[in-house]
């Protein structure tokens, strides 16, 4: 068969990065096809190039043989490129429609006026095919990133591609929304639609990519078919070296003292009556579905949003926490799963993010600040973490995505926190670097610290937590020693809905 | 009790000018002196035509017995004093007049034949040769264009030796005239004497000759009073100014209004009249009564 | 997802009514408390005065609200982009000597006036558009030149001078003759204001139902995420400041034909009261909200407030003062609805 | 990483050098064209006119910098945490007022007027951040409100008078004398722009190597990730407009001193110009970035364009026109600054 996309020796360097250092690509119609590489490989840079984001520096981007110059997302769509970019890129104010179908709108009367029912219904029906449950009219900004994801989704599904790039389009999503994302992969693989799935979750990758490649450093490493590959040979030449596995030995704390107790946590339908404890050096796991209101909970006790009810207690003290200054203040530390809005500031550098929450230690005469010692800081953790970076004076914005996430973990280590809430902390993170933050997240509750980790992964669950506490409907519906734990006790106290649970409660 | 009281707003053409604050004063001495109430108001600035229509849109309405305006355009207000003239609302112009018969009356001055004594007295002093400059507070509005044209109209046919070497708009604004003058100063080295077109003018020329060190060099004519342009007559740092007589411009046009109440005969206009002064006549009592602070 | 708190068993009761009536009711609360501010200025007023509530007066606001409601509805889609235009107010005054250029120094056909002061005043906004959208010149600092520019080219090309249009007798009769007179002899409305109320039904079909409508929010709302759908942002940029500028050439229509005259060195400064109306009215300066009534709304408070100082005779710097704490209060008041209303 | 085009072949060279000439080349240069603009103004009058380039008129040029810059110095923190400040030029005014009252009315000592100016700036400023921080009214609106607000209470407290420091014959000294010119005969430097010198200095200082300064352009860059970072962003933010009106109070000082009154008509409008320098110099109004030094080579651009146009004696209209051209150029032109260098 002949390959819809080549790319050959394709180069793209950004201020002081090189990006793309003689890629390699192609592409076969109706093929599901794996890119993967660890963060700042270059995926991203080099699908943005095909998808008319980017322009390349040089090389060549062949579609059906032929030599194109893909200028503009338009020209690219053009050609039946369509793309899920890794970042949302969504109009937070217009609705999920409106959306969709932003500069192809179906017109009515003399061309000039849009057609909304006839997008209401358009919309409708992709959201049918993908199984989601969505009133078309509903504004963007309102839905949880998970749900902006399959309006993404959604929107790349309406432009009939011949070619569909996923980049990480997963990254949010819960198992049941990844079964339909991948039914309507197959679908589309049987259509002939050649398909580029970028993603770091292993696991996905093994269940649908016919072949794959492997990139490291903007550079080609090799094309492998999927099925006979042995993970740990593609992991291998993804990091250059072999990754040892960690295991969770599931240590015993329930004896250790009590540092963080949160009691009645109740904010507006999305968190009811929620309360926890949280242990010296344990780490506590929150699984549930999409929307089930962990974020908000996490919140809540962190003083992000404020709550109608409930109380938090610290070391066994109460405390007020009406902002995340007095949480801070508090010991306890929030790493949001929204890093682009609530975790960097991305026009600032590495080393100044790193060390917001932690500004006042860096202070001389109680105003001045210490750049060198924030230097030594930033370099510290750049070096700890692997960060990607040509300097810590780099602004955040132009690190890869994963290397964006390490950031922000790095700046809730500098702060040393008692308590750390990690929301979705390995989303859009490499196989190595996951690796590197659970053996840290171990490493930290081994000091003593107290860790929630809010993870829609259920292995990452598993792999990591001491205790596994469900939600549902902003209700914690149950709770699971780490080591008795499995994804379907997991899923069955998931969907413990409203009714299910008054019943339980009767019969108990 | 209340509703007997006689009530005449005048809107005028500024209010934050003290040229504007002083016919305030007069006025209400006159609404004090005859016992009527009187209100005083105008624009920001002197280009603001349509907020000044709004402003007598809103005195009409609050039925007055009569009322006084000083139109910034003399057309613009037309079918607003139409209305007032059909409703019976007397209507006095002052400072300048409406080109219409509807105003029983007018007390102005001449700006152009003061700026002309201006000139007068400029070419007097520098001895009717040489360069000489003017700052002007606006480039639009009546006042500003009066006293610009008659002073220059005035040289040109008058004193065909001086030059007049620029022209420039502060205005009003201290600061602003300040430095124009010393831009001013630095392109005319020879520069004989600048003219001032109202307070904030003469004050801010005052201050850029003073800076640029061209005290006594520079033969500077003011127009208006106000402390600051007093005390540089005072101490010689101003030649000389003209002031018109705003307070009794103020007095005169309450004074016109009532008696239009009345219904008494009124001359077409009354002319509240304009004054040069310096250091030989500012303490004479017919001066002194037309200066303000 | 069902959802039984105290907060929704209200919504739940409604269920048992129809569907739209459930759809309707807390939007139109809304929007009732949208006009609030003003209902509120408007009682006090009556109050306080007996002029204030008179036929003669009500129209003297409504004639007063007419030029820069049309420049708040010029400025409302340039901020619905997160954009900003501080040159409305000059650009005005420069269509306005347009026309007096074409009616009065070239003695051509009303018509051919009125298409020269819209065709003026798109032309400046396609300039400004140019500058933002392709030469990346912030909103701000293009619209600040461009004010100071057309200031001073206003004077230019009038001579510093008025112009009148005391040759063109239908010209005055724009503003201020009366359609609505005609017909109804009591409501002696100025045709000022039934423009301003064409123009705000016509901006907001534009804004609701059409393709411009769409990327002016969506402009405002993620620009990028835009323009990586395939739009060409930049060209849709510069037809909403073109757009603008056309709507401020009405704006210059209304005034010259109400002074009878284009006054040159008039509009600096209207641009800060067409910007505080719509924001007043409820739209973002941060972009991609906003409707036309709002703006509508906002640019009655401003002119109540100022007509009701007035009538009540206040002393004029107290007026300034109070103007600045209502225009807070009018903001804050509209940001606790908003608060409110997103909480349900 | 090695980057072998020919863009980098240069670096390459340069590599043999220390490598403190190679990081610092390409910066210098950088710096240097931010000062393009302003040097080519300078060149163009200097050769317009032989009285541009003299002392004297170097001097007149300075001072009349001063006031402008010190209010751009206050506008730049604003700006650069994404906010703006309207009010600036009447909060000046309303400052002058107070000195005058507490020096004039109340016949205090020179320290404290000089005190209440700055206190009474720094309160309005906190104001401001309250209505801002506390309240969420949008920048814009806030600080038009205060503009209108501290413009009237100028006015109220000055009986629409203004107020001589006649009584008070040190207070011009602050701005009229030179200190400089006391030991350097030759260079008469008034002291308004030794003191605008140091304001800068003050405000280079604070933005660049304080904790306030740090959190200024952390809030420009992302206030929500900043407030979940455990930071009283509400706090800081009104620090930030606390310090930006008590450096209002500095320039209302100086405009009083240099006047030797406190007029309170006086101040409207100068907000704009002080934007304009801060954005000519580079400071982007989206927040985030700026720099001092860029603001006050914004406001040399501002004052030597003024000048130059009145030495040239150009007509006033066309001053205005070509200011407004300038304004957009000086902005293209580091815009295409930054695009270059960012290109390398
Ligand atoms: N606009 C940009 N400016 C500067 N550098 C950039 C830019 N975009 C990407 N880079 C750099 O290019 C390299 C490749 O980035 P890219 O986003 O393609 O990585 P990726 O493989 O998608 O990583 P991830 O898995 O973390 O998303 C990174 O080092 C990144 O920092
Ligand atoms: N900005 C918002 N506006 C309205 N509703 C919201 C918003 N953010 C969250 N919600 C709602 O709050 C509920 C809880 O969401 P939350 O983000 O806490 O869930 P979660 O368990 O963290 O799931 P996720 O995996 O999606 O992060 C959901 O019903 C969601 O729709
Ligand atoms: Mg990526
Ligand atoms: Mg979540």
């Amino acid at each position: 068969m002949a390959p819809i996309v080549t790319i050959r020796d394709l180069c793209k360097s950004f201020a002081g990065v090189r990006a793309l250092d003689k890629a390699q690509f192609d592409l076969l119609p109706g093929e599901v096809h794996a890119l993967m590489g660890e963060n700042g490989a270059g995926k991203s840079t080099l699908m943005k190039v095909l998808a008319g984001v980017y322009s390349k520096d040089s090389g060549e981007v062949l579609i059906d043989g032929q030599p194109v110059d893909i200028a503009s997302p338009r020209a690219a769509q053009a050609l039946g490129i369509g793309i899920i970019h890794q970042e949302l890129n969504l109009m937070n104010h217009l609705s999920a429609a409106q959306n969709i179908f932003i500069g192809r709108e179906p017109r009515g009367r003399f061309g000039l006026f849009i057609d909304e029912d006839a997008m209401r219904t358009q919309a409708e029906r992709i959201f049918a095919r993908m199984n989601l449950r969505l009133d078309p009219h509903t504004p963007v900004g309102e839905l949880t990133v998970a749900r902006q994801q399959m309006v993404e989704i959604a929107k790349a599904l309406s432009f009939d591609s011949r070619v569909l790039i996923m980049d990480e389009p997963t990254a949010a999503l819960n198992n049941e929304e990844v079964a339909d994302l991948f039914r309507i992969i197959g679908q589309l693989r049987s259509q002939g639609v050649a398909i580029v799935y970028i993603s770091h979750k292993m696991d996905e990758l093994k269940r649908i990519a016919d072949r794959v490649t492997v990139m490291r450093d903007g550079q080609y490493i090799a094309t492998v078919p999927m099925a006979g590959t042995p993970m740990d040979s593609l992991i291998a030449m993804m990091v250059g070296r072999q990754l040892t596995e960690v295991e969770n030995d599931f240590p015993d704390t329930s004896g250790n003292e009590v540092v963080l107790e949160a009691r009645g946590i109740t904010r507006g339908a999305v968190v009811r009556n929620a309360s926890f404890v949280l242990r010296k050096g344990e780490i506590l796991g929150f699984a549930g579905l999409m929307g089930a209101g962990r974020t908000e909970l996490a919140r809540a006790v962190f003083g992000a949003d404020p709550i109608d009810a409930g109380e938090v207690l610290v070391h066994g003290r109460k405390v007020s926490i009406k902002s995340p200054e007095d949480a801070v203040r508090h010991g306890i530390g929030y790493l949001s799963e929204d890093r682009k809005h609530f975790g960097l500031a991305t026009g600032m550098d590495v080393e100044t993010n790193i060390a917001l929450p932690s500004m006042k230690k860096f202070l001389s005469m109680g105003v001045f600040i210490d750049q060198a010692a924030i230097e030594a800081a930033g370099e510290r953790y750049v070096k700890q973490l692997s960060i990607k970076t040509p300097s810590v004076r780099q602004q955040v914005r132009l690190l890869s995505g994963g290397n964006q996430q390490k950031i922000v973990i790095a700046k809730w280590l500098l702060r040393d926190c008692g308590v750390l809430f990690f929301d979705e902390p390995t989303r859009g993170i490499d196989v190595g670097a996951k690796a590197e933050i659970y053996r840290l997240l171990n490493q930290l509750a081994a000091e003593g610290k107290a860790i929630v980790i809010i993870s829609s992964e259920l292995p990452e669950i598993l792999r990591v937590s001491h205790r596994v506490l469900v939600m549902c409907e902003g209700r914690i519906t149950g709770e699971l020693a780490g080591r008795e734990a499995s994804q379907e006790k997991i899923m069955q106290l998931a969907t413990r809905r409203e009714t299910a649970a008054a019943a339980a409660e009767a019969t108990a | 009790q209340a509703q007997q009281e006689i009530y005449i707003p005048l809107v005028s053409k500024g209010f934050q000018h003290q040229f504007w604050q002083a016919v305030k004063s007069g006025a209400e001495q006159a609404a004090k002196d005859l016992k009527v109430k009187v209100t005083f108001e105008g624009p920001e600035t002197e280009a603001m035509v349509d907020k000044q229509i709004d402003m007598l849109a809103a005195a009409l309405a609050k039925k007055p017995q009569a009322i006084g305006f000083a139109a910034l355009d003399s057309q613009a207000a037309i079918p607003l004093l139409k209305k007032a003239q059909a409703a019976k609302i007397p209507v006095v112009a002052f400072d300048s007049g409406v080109d219409s018969d509807i105003p029983v009356t007018t007390t102005t001055t001449d700006n152009k034949a003061a700026a002309a004594l201006a000139a007068d007295k400029m070419a007097e002093m520098i001895g009717k040769s040489g360069e000489v400059a003017l700052v002007v507070h606006d480039q639009t509005s009546r006042t500003g264009v009066d006293r610009r044209d008659g002073f220059v109209n005035r040289i040109k046919s008058a004193y065909p030796n001086i030059k007049i070497v620029s022209v420039q708009y502060g205005g009003g604004d201290q600061l602003k005239s300040t430095e124009i003058t010393k831009s001013i100063l630095q392109a005319s080295p020879n520069l004989k004497g600048i003219f001032g077109a109202n307070e904030g003018s003469a004050i801010g020329v005052v201050n850029g000759v003073k800076e640029m060190k061209r005290s006594g060099k520079v033969v500077i004519i003011g127009y208006d009073s106000g402390k600051q342009q007093k005390n540089a007559i005072m101490d010689g740092s101003m030649a000389g100014a003209i002031t018109q007589n705003p307070v009794g411009m103020g007095y005169k046009t309450v004074e016109m209004a009532v008696k239009a109440i009345k219904g008494e005969k009124l001359p077409k206009v009354v002319d509240s009249g304009f004054f040069w002064y310096d250091k030989t006549n500012i303490a004479d009592p017919k001066i002194a009564s037309v200066l303000y602070d | 997802m069902t959802t039984p708190t105290a907060a929704t068993t209200a919504a739940a009761a409604a269920r048992g009514f129809s569907l739209k009536a459930r759809l309707f009711r807390p939007a139109t609360r809304q929007k009732l408390l949208a006009f609030a501010s003003l209902i509120a200025l408007l009682v006090f007023f009556s109050f306080a005065s007996p002029q204030f509530l008179q036929t003669d007066n009500l129209v003297s606001i409504l004639q007063s609200t007419a030029v820069n409601g049309v420049l708040a509805i010029a400025c409302t889609f340039v901020i619905i982009t997160a954009g900003i235009d501080l040159s409305v107010g000059t650009l005005m005054t420069f269509c306005a000597v347009m026309a007096g250029v074409v009616l009065t120094y070239m003695g051509m056909p009303l018509a051919l006036g009125i298409t020269a002061a819209i065709f003026f005043g798109a032309l400046a906004g396609f300039v400004s558009g140019v500058l933002i959208a392709k030469l990346k010149i912030p909103p701000f600092i293009a619209t600040l030149g461009m004010m100071m520019l057309l200031k001073g080219l206003s004077l230019v090309i009038s001579g510093t001078k008025p112009i009148y249009f005391n040759d063109t007798p239908d010209f005055p009769a724009i503003s201020q003759d009366s359609l609505i007179g005609y017909f109804i002899p009591s409501l002696p409305i100025p045709n000022a204001v039934l423009i301003l109320f064409l123009v705000a039904v016509a901006a907001s079909i534009v804004l609701n139902k059409t393709i411009l409508g769409r990327y002016t929010f969506a402009l405002g709302s993620n620009e990028e995420a835009v323009r990586l759908s395939g739009v060409n942002t930049d060209f849709w940029k510069i037809v909403v400041y073109t757009v603008s500028g056309g709507i401020c050439g009405i704006a210059g229509l209304l005034i010259a034909s109400r002074l009878n005259s284009a006054q040159p060195a008039l509009g600096q400064g209207y641009e800060l009261d067409a910007i505080a109306a719509v924001v007043i009215g409820g739209t973002s300066l941060s972009g991609g909200t906003g409707t036309i009534v709002g703006t509508i709304i906002g640019a009655f408070i401003m002119s109540v407030l100022t007509n009701g100082l007035r009538i009540l005779s206040v002393a004029q710097e107290w007026q300034t003062v109070v103007t600045g704490v209502i225009i807070i209060l009018a903001v804050y008041a509209d940001i606790l609805r908003r608060r409110s209303s997103s909480a349900h």
